[in-house]
């Protein structure tokens, strides 16, 4: 398996080149059908590779393709590790793109440039590949800037919408931001362990951290900075609800399924690392708590269909970003797992309804597409009824295992467990707010518009999508509730450095208190979507009162807490502004001026010596009488100086 | 023995050549410039003569014979010059000579 | 007459034949001037398979050539040189290339200007007699000076003048501490030498040292070139032809760097110790200031030219950094910059001789009029804003690295200059390429030549080869970089503030056994 | 006595040069000029220089200076032909260079103290100068007749009339054919 | 009477001679330029053949040893390039400016010229000064049509003879100081204290200052611009070179051999800093390139004077040969400067103006002159000036040197102004038209001259060895 493991992301990569070069000679469907296949190849690939992981001795396999930079004592290879925390991640990976891919087929099946298209998609998967896969800290980075392209470029993939193309640089640049934290971390842990090698950090960390107090501390604090860049967490949330401008199956598999939750993988990856300093375990859990309910809060009153699953997206990252937080690193990749089928599921979705409605994304102009599109509908359904956290759908088994833990562990507090909660229950209001407006009540769509449901490769992904979203979960169904806990068990191996140093126990708390808060949680997403039901259903007229009463919070959700526009007036417009200023006001005047000016000084001390040379005999024979004076008092001055 | 102190020649060629210095700075006639400068150079005759007398030494009155002679030169280069200035301006004012300056 | 010699004087002598060439018939030129490079080129690629890595310098020449003042004719190519020259002869093929249809009037003078320049820069990097580096890096200001001013734009006069002058008023004073050194060499005797080897032990007093670093300092930051000395660039930039832009940021600007790395530094340590705190800053401004200048540019040279000045400070970054990671980025990335803003300005040069017009307002949209060159753009923007797996990335995240052993603060604050140059690099993309077509006109732009992509593709190749497999060239450069080092570091120079004090790599391992085995809590904080 | 003379040549010389300097008529300043050399070959004769003071009476005073009267008397220049000083601020300039220089030539020769050898018989007589001339300084006395050549052509030159004078003004000599 | 130490000088007044012969029998209408170099070229002969000979003569009042013969060269190289610019210059008309009369007088002046590098008495040196100085007068002003011409002989017969006055003062002062005319009795009469004698000091600056004039170095300067601008250019090129090469020849001597223990190091100090100062920054406003290039002379002057505020053995050496490539280059420049002259009317740097495209070149010769005395290697001018600051540096100069450098960087503005109006400027009606006529001689002056200013770049090994080797005699 060792030996194949590199073809791995080399078939995207394939499917990539063959698109790129040939894309446009072979046609629309050519494209279409090798980029599919090829991600298909690796989804067969990593299937393999999955149970090469659980048969082999050490629980992990590496594969080392060639060195990559090497002077003097820093060394990197272009290698893979493959263990069971990278194995769930390129089955998902696959998977999903897999699916998405074939969904693509249909979405885009009317676009010119979709040789383009796939050729990026294929180049995402690749780039998505090496990130997990990566065994070093500088081959993740390649992974990680790489998917930020993609991103950046299938963003801005219809780039003569400006909009789009804009969205897509502040998509990059906002991860650059991450990025700086990333790679300063990546240069405090050369500094301090002498590799980038994951494996050798890790086995390192615990001496280093004893050496060098405050060091993995930094260490973890940048790495967080760069997940937040990449998960779209506070503070770099802001240009995820921007990237919708993309194609839909984009903003499903990068901006939903895959690329975000990079930074939930890299702080999974990096477990031990983040263990050894817990203050920024707590930092994690802040910030994944208070993301999850802010993101939830914005989703209320979105009216673009997509941007409602973008906000949900960002909360959801949020509770994974808690469950690491409170070291439950498994629960976090849990919930990314299933969060990656429903989510997926839910955009693509959201793309069948506005491919039915000819690229219409506004919540207020649809209602009552159960009936036209039946599939997406139930579809739907049965993913926002996960995202609700509704038994025994995937999304109850992993939130409910984070807001237990948010409560049970010692990392844990009852404030994460309550926005936990809290968050759930707007959670299953504004997905249920959207599936109401969306597929019930009365049909708001614009005449001459037909919703029809969408094609069968379209189609088909969706229902696969939404089995899984059903049973993804069971994998990991609780051993309160029976079930076998199979995927912590399955990533214990990863995670045991990280357990054993927070000295994690499960059994200080009583079976019936997890019980009663699991409970607890299953009531207030019911109670979401009843309320839903309540506002857009039964008596639509309310929300518009509520509307009204809250104005000015309603306002403020409406437009995002004006972050963007915060963000705008605090860094963006300063930079340029000052750079107008310094350009025009030091640059040219000062620098350039002063080198100006010495010339101009010259230039004038010139016109003016060149006034002395005034071309009259008597003047010049009166300078050559001055200068022998002068010459003749040095003589005197000389002189004199010697007879004293 | 000097009929005076060596320092009384010496002053006073020291004053005519400072007097044929400042001839030559302020005079505007050309032919007065020129005869300033054959007063820096007489004050140096004196200066030559005397040095002669000083030392007992002939060189000094054989460099005078040797002046004379460039004095001779020099003067008819220098009216030379004189004519020709004043066929082209009409004048031997030495401050007309003003086309070239800069 | 060894290689060296020939890869130094071949294309002078074709310059001069091209010059006395009978014919005027532009194929003929354009082609003599062509196989002249391409030749060179092919005679350098020598220089890549036959040195030996570590070796010092090799292909070596010494030949008497002024002895009453001990210069010799002395040439040699080691790690640090290796690259730079191999970059040369390549650049150099490809601006004579690009250049068959941009340039219509002057056609001998400008290609035999290229052929002269390509000496001048060759001879600088391959000299190891400072008489005869000084000789070669004043005379490839005349070529350059002629290809701005006579094949320039608007105001090119001002620009080449304003280059010439610059660079001159820095190399005089550098004159004056080679004088002095040499008088040095020779004990105020007389008999001293221009051998850069034997000055390299001269052990001169730390006082005079000062000011010879700050001489050569301020010769080699105008040419990098280093903030505050920078305002030439933008200039001579936006005047040149495209081809004089490709040789003056992929080459001109290395001497600089280069001068750094072989001279001042190393022939004065202390001086640069005495200099660091002022090199690091001005360096650290360099990078963030050029990026911020950059945004607000209008005219797309004049962005790349600010860009460079970014680049150039990440260059210096590594190299007073005095560490093998940072040195060795540092000197990649004079490759990588010179690849990618050469590869830019060819491109701004490729679409200026469409539109005639190098403002950014003035495009908009045209990639979908003209793809293949909007790829190729956008593919040399990602290596210049160092996106993994293109050289950029290779070689600024060594010098980052490297400099962030050396101080932390800032090389943290320079990192800044990568988000900003994701910023302003794909700004640019955007305005120019993607949006609507915004002007009629630019709807009918052609897409490349074959001939315009074929100047492309070495330059393309090259950024994917030293971003994925960067080895070859890390392999050629490190060893010299090591015997550098050590000639450096003969007096421990890192004497940073203690806010930005670094801590050299101590395995944790010995600073618990030193916890261990001495007073308990001594250890531990670095 | 000796003294008495040198003090009676000495004003005169220094009088007269002064006049020199700044009478307005030419004339009347070659007239003074020629004072100044013959109160100077008084002084040559004082200082045992006869032969000397014999060449500046005959030759300066008597020649030189003639032709200095023969071309103000040829170019018949008027009194009135120079203005007002069109160059102001010379007078101060040079009279503070020359005052500077004057101070400073008689600080340094105010001290001069040296006593003059007795000088053998003859010294400074047509003899003695001759031998000399025709001696050790032979070379440079040769010398002359090339330096008077040398005037001479330089005479010739300047004094020349150029045929077809029409086209002039131009500082160089290719004037069209 | 040693005909032998004085044979070069023979041998030009013979020539001189043999000018004003033939210009009686040929009445004026061949160009006897010709003549006029060939025998510059015999002069120069005679001096290589004795190259290595000392020979004194006449009393001790010559002495021609290796010195003398390597200025004599020198002087020779400017004087026959001249020679040649002005025999280009002939317009092939009787009476022409350029005729007998006026090689006749170069002669004579070179005569002069070489008495000053191989006088050994003041007598010879006040004297030869004279010979030198009376033909330039009227080979200054010899074009009495041209109220520019006449107004430049004039004010460079004014000032010389102001001049000449300092010279001869201070030739008495020396003499009364230590009582004899004689280089080695001066330098023997004070061997004993450094200089008892306030007389002495005063007589050697008064003397310094009268070359200084020849020179024209600051502040006795204000004749130069306007004679180079006024005389015609062909007598410019005569100017510019040989008898700055003689004057500094013989300070040189006087400097480091009669003067060697007088402070003089003080005044050409300050002479080479306002030189240099002046030169420079006065030249940035010219638009006349005679006017342009007699400031850059001025400024040049600055550098030479440098190595002789150095004062020892190398920086002599470096003067001479920093001299050799300053003839070839200045020359050059006043050659194409006539060449341009001849066809278009007028030196401004508008008449050259797109020279680059009517003559390529005559323009690359210029260029090639304006990069040798910008000092850009590998020519003659950045040779020189390596050699002549290395020197200065062994001596300790360090802020001249420093100064001197600062002041080549704003030369490099005016110079290559010159080259941007070449080859940058659009033609304007004033440029020189393509008029070959009789570029024959300026081609022979201008590959001459563009060989040894590259030759003196490029291998001056022999070249620096030979001003070596002969100013070794001098101490």
């Amino acid at each position: 398996m060792n030996t194949l493991l590199w073809t791995l992301p080399l078939w995207p990569l394939v499917g990539f080149l063959l698109n790129g070069f040939f894309g446009r000679r072979w046609g629309k469907r050519t494209a279409g059908l090798v980029a599919c296949a090829s991600v298909f190849l690796s989804f067969a690939v990593s299937l393999f590779a999955f149970a090469a992981v659980r048969s082999a001795d050490t629980g992990r396999l590496t594969v080392t393709l060639f060195d990559w930079i090497v002077t003097g004592n820093f060394h990197a290879s272009v290698s893979f590790l493959l263990d069971p925390l990278s194995a769930v991640m390129i089955l998902v990976v696959t998977g999903v793109s897999f699916l998405i891919h074939v969904y693509s087929l249909g979405y885009m099946g009317h676009d010119p440039d979709q040789p383009r298209y796939f050729s990026f998609l294929n180049l995402f998967v690749f780039f998505m590949l090496m990130l997990v896969l990566a065994d070093n800290f500088l081959v993740m980075y390649i992974g990680w800037e790489g998917v930020g392209l993609c991103s950046y470029l299938l963003i801005g993939f219809w780039f003569r919408r400006l909009s789009a193309v804009r969205a897509g640089m502040k998509a990059f640049v906002v991860n650059r931001i991450g990025d700086f934290g990333f790679s300063l971390a990546i240069f405090l842990i050369f500094w301090h362990f002498n590799t980038v090698n994951f494996l050798e950090v890790f086995e390192r960390a615990p001496s280093v951290a004893a050496a060098y107090s405050g060091t993995l501390t930094a260490i973890g604090l940048l790495l967080l900075l760069g997940a937040t860049g990449k998960s779209a967490q506070i503070p770099l949330y802001v240009w995820l609800p921007d990237a919708m401008e993309g194609p839909t199956p984009v903003s499903a598999l990068i901006h939903a399924a895959t690329m975000v939750t990079a930074g939930v993988y890299m702080i999974a990856r990096c477990s031990t690392l983040f263990a050894l300093a817990p203050v920024t375990l707590l930092v994690v859990a802040i910030i994944g708590a208070a993301t999850a309910l802010f993101a939830a809060s914005m989703a209320l009153v979105q009216n673009d269909i997509k941007k409602v699953l973008a906000y949900s997206t960002i909360s959801q990252l949020g509770y994974m970003f808690l469950a690491l937080g409170v070291g439950a690193f498994a629960a976090g990749i849990f919930h990314l797992m299933t969060h990656a089928f429903f989510k997926a599921l839910l955009f693509l979705g959201a793309g069948s309804v506005i491919h039915a409605l000819s690229n219409e994304q506004d919540l207020r102009k649809m209602g009552g597409l159960k009936k036209s599109m039946p599939v997406t509908y139930w579809t739907f359904l049965i993913a926002a009824l996960a995202i609700a956290g509704v038994p025994p759908l995937a999304g109850f088994v992993s939130k409910d295992e984070i807001l237990w833990r948010s409560f049970s562990s010692p990392l844990g507090h009852w404030t994460f467990w309550l926005v936990g909660t809290i968050t759930a229950a707007l959670t299953a209001f504004y997905m249920f707010r959207l599936v109401f407006l969306a597929f019930h009540g009365e049909s708001r769509v614009a005449h001459d518009v037909h919703p029809h449901e969408s094609p069968a490769s379209m189609a088909q992904p969706l229902i696969a999508l939404a089995v899984l979203s059903v049973i993804g979960g069971w994998i990991g169904w609780p051993r309160t509730l029976g079930g076998g806990a199979w995927f912590e068990h399955f990533l214990r191996p990863v995670f045991e450095h990280a357990d054993q140093t927070l000295a994690l126990s499960a059994g200080e708390h009583s079976a019936g208190l997890e019980y009663g808060l699991m409970a607890v949680s299953i009531i207030v997403g019911l109670l979401g979507i009843l309320l839903a039901y309540q506002w857009y259903i039964k008596s639509p007229e309310r929300p518009e009162r509520w509307k009204a009463r809250f104005a000015g919070l309603y306002n403020l959700v409406l437009n995002k807490y004006w972050v963007d526009e915060l963000y705008d007036t605090v860094i963006v417009r300063p930079i340029v502004g000052l750079g107008r200023v310094v350009y025009r006001g030091f640059d040219l005047a000062v620098i350039d001026g002063a080198a100006n000016g010495i010339a101009g000084l010259m230039q004038s001390l010139a016109a003016g010596g060149v006034k002395t040379s005034t071309g009259r005999f008597r003047f010049g024979a009166a300078t050559f009488a001055v200068g022998c004076a002068v010459a003749l008092g040095w003589v005197l001055v000389t002189v004199m100086g010697a007879a004293r | 023995m000097l009929p005076v102190p060596l320092s009384y020649y010496l002053v006073l060629a020291g004053i005519l050549f400072t007097l044929g210095v400042f001839g030559v700075i302020i005079a505007r006639n050309v032919i007065v410039t020129l005869m300033s400068v054959e007063l820096m150079l007489n004050a140096a005759n004196l200066l030559l003569v005397v040095f002669a007398r000083v030392h007992g030494d002939l060189g000094g009155q054989v460099m005078v014979f040797f002046v004379l002679t460039v004095a001779a030169a020099e003067a008819a280069v220098g009216l030379s010059i004189l004519v020709a200035i004043f066929r082209r301006k009409g004048s031997i004012d030495v401050d007309r000579l003003n086309i070239l300056k800069g | 007459m060894g290689i060296l010699s020939v890869l130094i004087f071949f294309p002078v002598l074709c310059g001069v034949a091209l010059l006395v060439w009978p014919g005027e018939r532009h194929a003929q030129i354009r082609g003599f001037a062509t196989v002249a490079s391409a030749v060179e080129f092919i005679v350098s690629l020598w220089l890549w398979f036959g040195f030996v890595p570590g070796g010092g310098f090799q292909f070596v020449e010494s030949l008497d050539w002024i002895s009453r003042y001990g210069i010799g004719y002395r040439v040699g190519v080691d790690g640090i040189s290796l690259l730079l020259v191999l970059l040369t002869t390549l650049l150099t093929v490809i601006a004579v290339v690009s250049s068959y249809s941009a340039i219509q009037t002057g056609r001998k003078g400008y290609y035999a200007s290229l052929l002269f320049l390509e000496t001048g820069v060759i001879g600088a990097f391959l000299a190891t007699d400072v008489f005869l580096f000084y000789v070669f890096w004043e005379v490839m200001l005349i070529p350059m000076y002629f290809l701005i001013g006579v094949w320039g734009g608007q105001r090119r006069i001002y620009a080449t003048v304003k280059f010439v002058l610059y660079t001159m008023a820095g190399s005089l004073l550098m004159l004056v501490a080679i004088l002095w050194t040499y008088q040095y060499s020779g004990g105020f005797s007389g008999h001293g030498t221009f051998n850069l080897l034997d000055w390299y032990g001269l052990g001169i007093p730390a006082s005079a040292q000062r000011w010879l670093f700050a001489a050569f300092a301020l010769a080699f930051a105008i040419k990098v070139p280093m903030f505050p000395f920078h305002t030439w660039l933008p200039d001579a930039h936006v005047e040149a032809p495209a081809a004089g832009s490709v040789m003056l940021a992929g080459v001109l600007l290395k001497l600089g760097a280069y001068g750094f790395l072989r001279f001042a530094i190393p022939l004065f340590p202390q001086g640069f110790e005495y200099f660091a705190d002022t090199l690091w800053i001005l360096s650290v401004i360099g990078i963030v200031y050029g990026a911020i200048m950059t945004l607000i540019q209008e005219d797309i040279k004049s962005l790349i030219a600010y860009s460079s000045v970014s680049h150039l400070g990440f260059v210096m970054l590594g190299i007073m950094a005095l560490n093998l990671v940072g040195a060795t980025g540092s000197l990649l990335q004079q490759i990588n910059h010179g690849i990618s803003t050469g590869a830019l300005f060819l491109l701004v040069g490729m679409i200026y001789e469409r539109r005639h017009t190098r403002k950014i307002a003035d495009y908009g949209g045209i990639f979908a009029v003209v793809p293949v060159f909007s790829i190729a753009f956008l593919i040399v923007a990602l290596s210049s804003i160092g996106l993994p797996g293109t050289n950029g990335f290779v070689g600024e995240f060594l010098i980052l690295l490297g400099a962030f052993n050396a101080r932390p603060i800032f090389a943290t604050i320079s990192t800044v200059g990568v988000i900003l140059a994701a910023g302003y690099m794909l700004w640019l993309v955007r305005r120019v390429f993607f949006g609507p077509v915004v002007h009629a006109v630019n709807e009918t732009i052609r897409d490349l030549t074959r001939r315009e992509l074929a100047t492309l593709i070495p330059l393309l190749a090259l950024i994917f080869w030293i971003g994925i497999y960067p080895r070859p060239f890390l392999d050629r450069i490190g060893p010299d970089l090591e015997s550098w080092l050590k000639r450096v570091r003969t007096v421990e120079m890192i004497k940073a503030p203690a806010w930005d004090r670094p801590t050299p790599f101590v395995p944790p391992e010995a600073v618990l056994s030193r916890a261990a085995g001495k007073t308990p809590g001594d250890g531990g904080t670095p | 006595m000796d003294q008495f003379i040198f003090w009676v040549a000495a004003i005169v010389a220094v009088i007269a040069a002064v006049r020199v300097i700044f009478l307005k008529n030419a004339i009347v300043s070659v007239l003074h000029l020629i004072v100044v050399l013959v109160a100077l070959a008084v002084l040559f004769l004082q200082l045992s220089a006869e032969f000397v003071a014999a060449l500046q009476v005959i030759i300066y005073a008597g020649a030189i200076m003639v032709l200095f009267l023969f071309i103000v008397m040829m170019l018949n220049l008027r009194k009135d032909e120079f203005g007002s000083d069109r160059l102001p601020g010379i007078g101060v300039l040079g009279t503070l260079a020359a005052g500077a220089l004057l101070g400073e030539m008689v600080i340094l020769f105010s001290g001069e103290q040296s006593v003059a050898v007795p000088s053998p018989e003859g010294f400074g007589g047509v003899r003695s100068v001759g031998r000399a001339l025709f001696g050790g300084y032979l070379f440079p006395f040769e010398l002359t007749s090339l330096l008077l050549l040398a005037a001479v052509l330089a005479a010739v030159v300047l004094a020349r009339r150029r045929s077809g004078a029409g086209t002039t003004a131009q500082t160089h000599g290719g004037r069209e054919a | 009477m040693n005909f032998a130490a004085i044979m070069p000088e023979i041998i030009l007044t013979a020539g001189l001679l043999f000018l004003m012969v033939m210009d009686v029998m040929t009445d004026g209408r061949r160009n006897l330029g010709w003549y006029a170099a060939l025998f510059i070229l015999a002069a120069g002969v005679a001096v290589v053949m004795q190259f290595d000979h000392i020979e004194l003569g006449f009393s001790g009042m010559v002495m021609s040893d290796r010195f003398a013969n390597l200025f004599r060269l020198i002087i020779y190289l400017g004087g026959f390039l001249a020679t040649l610019t002005a025999t280009a210059a002939w317009d092939g008309e009787a009476k022409s400016v350029f005729g007998a009369e006026f090689f006749s007088l170069l002669l004579a002046s070179m005569v002069g010229m070489d008495l000053l590098v191989i006088g050994a008495n003041l007598i010879v040196i006040f004297i030869g000064l004279e010979i030198l100085s009376l033909p330039l007068y009227a080979m200054a002003a010899g074009q009495t049509q041209s109220d520019e011409a006449v107004e430049a002989g004039a004010k460079y017969f004014l000032t010389g003879a102001f001049a000449s006055g300092f010279l001869l003062f201070g030739i008495a002062l020396v003499y009364g100081a230590t009582g004899s005319f004689a280089f080695e009795a001066i330098g023997n009469s004070y061997a004993a204290g450094p200089f008892s004698e306030p007389l002495l000091l005063a007589g050697g600056v008064l003397i310094l200052i009268g070359f200084f004039f020849k020179i024209a170095g600051v502040p006795f300067h204000a004749w130069a611009p306007d004679v180079y601008a006024g005389a015609p250019t062909p007598t410019v090129a005569f100017f510019a070179a040989a008898p700055k090469a003689a004057a500094v020849g013989l300070l040189l001597r006087l400097v480091l051999t009669t003067f060697a223990d007088l402070p003089l190091q003080t005044i050409i100090w300050w002479v080479s800093w306002l030189s240099m100062f002046v030169g420079n920054v006065w030249a940035l406003r010219q638009r006349d390139l005679k006017r342009l290039l007699a400031y850059s002379g001025i400024a040049h002057v600055g550098y030479v004077l440098v190595g002789l505020c150095a004062n020892g053995p190398g920086a002599a050496s470096s003067i001479g040969f920093y001299l050799m490539g300053y003839a070839a280059m200045s020359v050059g420049a006043f050659a194409v400067i006539a060449a341009v002259e001849k066809a278009g009317k007028a030196t401004t740097l508008d008449s050259v103006a797109g020279l680059g495209r009517r003559r390529p070149a005559i323009a690359a010769a210029l260029s090639l002159f304006m990069f040798a005395l910008t000092g850009i290697p590998p020519t003659a001018g950045f040779a020189g000036k390596f050699a002549l600051f290395s020197e200065a540096l062994k001596s300790g100069l360090l802020g001249l040197v420093i100064w001197a450098v600062l002041f080549s960087a704003v030369s490099v503005y005016y110079y290559l102004r010159v080259v941007v109006a070449i080859w940058m400027w659009p033609e304007t009606g004033e440029t020189a038209n393509a008029s070959r006529a009789g570029s024959g001689g300026y081609a022979v002056v201008l590959a001459l001259a563009a060989i040894i200013t590259l030759l003196l770049g490029i291998y001056p090994q022999p070249f620096l060895a030979l001003a070596a080797d002969s100013l070794v005699w001098l101490l």
